[in-house]
């Protein structure tokens, strides 16, 4: 079991926090988010293209970088954390669908960013399901896929991601049982990658703060209500962190694994996720509750994250068969 | 009088002259101005200020008439949102600590509802910690002039008069170079800026002050004593506030028990339970509420255990929010209208926080129930006998 | 709906405490725990003769005072608090269930204090089953009675109460199907108001050591990472006390709101009692895990309580019945 | 020497001479004897002290063979809990600290297990802030005469020596009036007591100090110097326990996840997904240690980490026995072997709070994390300055 980054995956890290940090700080993220399309195109065109983003779990002779889900878990973690709007993760949805049900045709497309992608995880709902080009959709055993079709934009809670109501169907581009149902445990590793990189960037939002903040002529962070809060916020950290990257590296290394390590991600993570959040913006106290403030993108992201393949008590009762209770 | 011919005479009138429409929160100026109308129908009929002076224009009546009026227009909504502010707070702190003089100019317009208030305390530096607060009131010729920002101001966009709180004083300990102000909401200088909070929509303003010229006579209390006459009108604030805290505001509540137990799958033993953990800790917060009601009736004082009820309030708003929208899955999240069948969940989970952070936040709750109700010993304090020049400000953060 | 004790309960209330701190403080409770009966006799015949509690809610036509479940519940709340050790609450089962079952023979002798008496709670376990003159048992809409009998004492968790295994039968001595599941409610309503004076003392314990404990140079209440705790126990407290008078007003006054307060009184108060007594426990550090020291004896009957009636669960479950979820 | 060889050697050893029979906890007389015997072998046959500097009776090896030997060792239990205090804490810190003479005189009885120790820091008025301590040290001919009370003190019933922190100075702030001594706990005025926790066992003492000499030559480090000296141990000690800090001990235990899946009714949704929680709880603190371990292996040293991991332990540990408990409900109570069906539910609700006060309280643990995690300002402090005999004592207390 690999827990720990490697030299590269901290590089890789390194490379995408950079990235946006520079071109997709949060004062971006609010513009982008209120703009026409929901996303900075300029952005997603040096994402997919200088980093390869797009391509980095397509196999290689799809024109991806055949990266791993390790990967894919260190860049969605980042994605998380800079709240970047737009189908970042839609795309990464479809490219794990078609990459384990094996699909030829749509992947190259995904791969060199031309091709915006989304699946349909609820009936008829999709993330970012008015700019994708593609709405895969899965029928049984079989994955289709629609270009064009109805789209319905959805007001949602969260600002920051967009989701409509599509129109499932379209042709058969692969079919895999076994494909599927793998993909549906690695939706539930993604999102979970993601939902820390919330639960991260929230909790150093609030520690950043109690270190500037001053009440009573004291620093709030130096008031045990707020320490032992953000201490007990930490060890939800260090516990999610320690199952997003042991989910990833079963879906890598250890296949028996990853339908359980799956849906503990889900179980756990979602909901520190949504409690850290929380805490977060209650901790900043009147300014949390702002418009202006940024606390409340990451509380309503990690809610809609929280719910978003499903109640939350769908995970849990996925361990309880798995566990065989 | 007779008490019960008096609540027959409140409710004929009310049934005559309330309006028939709800009215919610800040009306635009149309609804400002109906609800002038309806307010100087209600003082002329002498149901404005039922237990105020005579002398200034109150009818000098006893808690028993305030509350046979209060029951009977419960069963009505009056459009009296705009002077809320000014009638449990703004107006109580002038007939406490105000000169005959002020009394007699503000306190019946207060009433009859021709001048709406608004109360100026909080600021971006200054939250939990009022006393800390920036806003610089310098003396000038026949007067004083106030220059800083305020926050968290409802009803400020309507507002004729404001109760403010400024520093008059920067070389003493803070609490003590604190004076409260009468300002004129209309003077040059004052400028209102709605404040969006994170429902997307405006229930608050901020308020700058640049050069704002404010007369001697408008002096609250005494230079300096500003502090002490804060804590009396936040004492009518809690007054106010606590005596409206309750189930009040469940029934149309779609995150409450009684809309949950119709919208979710009772069918599935886990949400059932769930759904009997909030009714288990609605029921228990009911209870402790009602209970703190007949003490009050009973004339033992709630005091600080009202800052329990406050603090339970907060954690079971946000526990219902969260729980509807957790158990309703991906559809909580869509706004109603929009082909999400979302209802109001996500509505309820963006305005969850509100209870947590006014009137005081969860920590705030604690200390106060820690200090006052449990008396355990306070944390030591370093802004007691320090100039307020030399004290530490929020670095790097607008103050 | 009355939850405001009046002045004769305030009185009773003084008169309980007022005895009970003068001849059982907890030094008393344990020499008490440690003697062979597990009791101190002299207390019971004070508190049976001088305060007439045998008798309480015993009928006047049976020699007792014929007070309601609202002064039942006061002086229970006080046995909870002051950890009374011996049969109490036992032989207070006991009248419950005879009197709402109709019996006229067994009463006098509870109501004058010279019958000590159980009721057999789950299966053939009883509270004080050893040292229990008479052993009461439900058997269908019949409440049977064996004095004698094979009776086995359990070494339990609770030190300051005694269990045996008892053998169920006898004699039947009432029948009614109705007052014995309004006595299965009353046991509910009963234990609860204890638990409720266990609650009590437990928070009075620690906020009492958090105003004289110093660590840094400063009383530990004055730390918000105590402070803010006891104010969370606090509210418990709160809540505790107003559901415990509504259960017992209704117990008095609203027959049909019975079921339902009397669930939730178990539903929530149980819980409360435990999680204070644990963190009464916890914040006295580690003073608190020594036997010498009286957490631990407040710990233990808040456990015991919590599960005296069967598991929680089953109060949640009789709720979910009763609001028809 | 290849350290596949030396594994193999340590395998062939550990199974040829490791007792077949189970030692848990403190021993009596006749353990005692046996585990002294063990180590005697133990060291002889060099497998005691590893890493310990070869000039004073270790075998100056890496932690490579440590790690090594530590793997196989983990296959048997070994006699060797009276002496953990004394390889774990007291010995490391004389090498660190001790004199030439010191480290000539009691490093190598303490490797040979000749010579049991106990540390002696804690007081009952001194917790958490142990700095606080209040045993006197007083200088006379020749040495110091030692007076006061120590508490929470492993082993110390069979200890021949034991490192003693005392004050030997009142006027100067607290920190900076301590001295570390070697004591011999058989010299006249040591009284040991054993110590009855909630369980009703004894796993713990009280030392009480009437008079007792130590000579001169028994100072380790420098007079007054004892808080800098206490730290260094307080570091071996954090290191001795964060390194056993896991899901030890949870294969037989009756409270945890694979015990409970047997024993409660999963036939019940709502039961199921209690354990579901407890399962999740488990898994997250399990995969939280495995980091850490792999971290460390890595080089990346967790530092104060490790307090998150102790005080997540905490916290299981009394929610699984509370949940255990409560799922078995009456039945939990009753010690087994008395007709109850309870099995070791009373006991484990009993240990459960053990976790949560030994090793720092949860409060202290969360202080570390906030403080040396995640670096957020300290609490103000009042006795750092302050003269000791000034400061605030708990007051009604013993201490």
């Amino acid at each position: 079991m690999k827990l720990v980054l490697t030299t590269e995956q901290q590089e890789l890290r390194q490379a995408v926090r950079g990235f946006l940090a520079a071109a997709s700080p949060l004062p971006a993220v609010r513009a982008a988010m209120e703009s026409d399309g929901g996303h900075d195109p300029d952005v997603y065109r040096r994402l997919n293209g200088e980093l390869g983003l797009s391509g980095l779990i397509v196999p290689e002779e799809h024109g991806g970088s055949g990266a791993g889900y390790a990967e894919l878990a260190v860049v969605l973690e980042e994605t998380g954390a800079a709240l970047l709007p737009g189908p970042f993760l839609a795309t990464t949805l479809a490219a794990i669908l078609l990459r384990e049900a094996g699909d030829k045709e749509l992947l190259p497309g995904i791969a060199d960013g031309s091709t915006v992608a989304t699946v349909v995880l609820d009936g008829n709902r999709a993330l970012n399901g008015a700019e994708a080009d593609v709405v895969l959709s899965i029928d049984g055993d079989r994955v289709r896929a629609l270009r064009g079709g109805e789209r319905t934009p959805l007001t949602t809670l969260d600002p920051t991601r967009r989701q409509a109501l599509v129109e499932p169907g379209g042709d058969v581009v692969a079919a895999s049982a076994e494909g599927i149902a793998r993909a549906r445990d690695l939706f539930a590793v993604a999102v979970a990658a993601e939902q820390l990189g919330v639960l991260r960037a929230s909790l150093e939002a609030i520690v950043a703060y109690g270190k500037v903040r001053v009440a009573f002529n004291r620093f709030i962070g130096s008031y045990q209500g707020v320490k032992h809060r953000l201490a007990d916020m930490h060890c939800k950290l260090e516990q999610a962190e320690s199952i997003v990257r042991h989910a990833a590296w079963a879906a890598d290394e250890a296949p028996d694994e990853l339908a359980g390590a799956a849906a503990l991600a889900q179980a756990y993570v979602g909901r520190a996720c949504f409690e850290v959040a929380r805490d977060s913006l209650l901790l900043h106290g009147g300014i949390g509750f702002t418009w202006e403030h940024d606390a409340h993108l990451f509380y309503k992201r990690a809610k809609a994250d929280e719910v978003l393949l499903g109640p939350p008590r769908i995970h849990r009762a996925r361990l309880a068969d798995l566990l065989e209770l | 009088m007779d008490l019960e011919d008096y609540r027959q005479r409140a409710r004929a009138w009310l049934e005559a002259n309330a309006p028939g429409d709800r009215a919610e929160g800040t009306p635009d100026e149309n609804g400002v101005a109906a609800a002038k109308a309806f307010m100087a129908k209600l003082y002329d009929a002498g149901y404005s200020g039922i237990t105020w002076p005579q002398r200034w224009g109150g009818q000098g009546l006893t808690q028993a008439e305030e509350r046979a009026f209060a029951a009977e227009a419960a069963r009505f909504t009056l459009p009296t949102y705009v002077f809320s502010i000014g009638l449990g707070m703004c107006g109580p702190t002038l007939v406490d600590l105000g000169t005959d003089e002020q009394r007699g100019r503000f306190i019946r317009p207060l009433l009859r509802g021709e001048e709406i208030w608004c109360q100026l305390f909080s600021e971006p530096g200054a939250g939990s910690d009022v006393a800390a607060l920036q806003t610089r009131a310098t003396a000038t010729d026949g007067g004083w002039v106030v220059d800083g920002q305020k926050v968290w101001t409802s009803v400020a966009q309507h507002a004729d008069r404001g109760l403010l709180l400024a520093r008059t004083d920067v070389e003493v300990p803070k609490h003590k170079g604190l004076t409260m102000f009468v300002v004129d909401m209309h003077a040059p200088g004052v400028t209102v800026r709605p404040l969006r909070d994170m429902t997307g929509r405006a229930h608050f303003n901020e308020i700058f002050f640049d050069g704002v010229h404010i007369p001697a006579e408008n002096v609250v209390g005494r230079v300096g004593d500003g502090w002490s006459c804060a804590v009396t009108t936040l004492l009518h604030e809690r007054l106010s506030i606590s005596s409206g805290v309750g189930m009040g505001g469940q029934k149309d509540n779609p995150v409450a028990f009684e809309a949950l137990r119709t919208s979710v799958d009772t069918g599935d033993p886990v949400v059932r339970d769930q759904l009997v953990e909030l009714y288990v800790r609605s029921r228990a917060l009911a209870l402790f509420n009602q209970r703190l009601a007949q003490e009050t009736k009973a004339g033992i004082f709630p005091g600080a255990r009202g800052s329990a009820a406050k603090l339970l309030l907060a954690e079971l708003t946000m526990f219902q929010a969260d729980l509807a929208t957790s158990l309703a899955g991906p559809e909580a999240v869509a706004y109603p209208g929009e082909g999400g069948a979302g209802g109001g969940l996500a509505n309820a989970i963006s305005l969850a926080p509100a209870m947590a952070l006014g009137g005081g936040t969860n920590e705030i709750m604690r200390n106060i129930v820690g200090e006052r109700v449990l008396n355990l010993p306070p944390e030591p304090r370093t802004d007691k006998n320090v100039p307020f020049k030399d004290l530490k400000t929020s670095g790097g953060l607008p103050s």
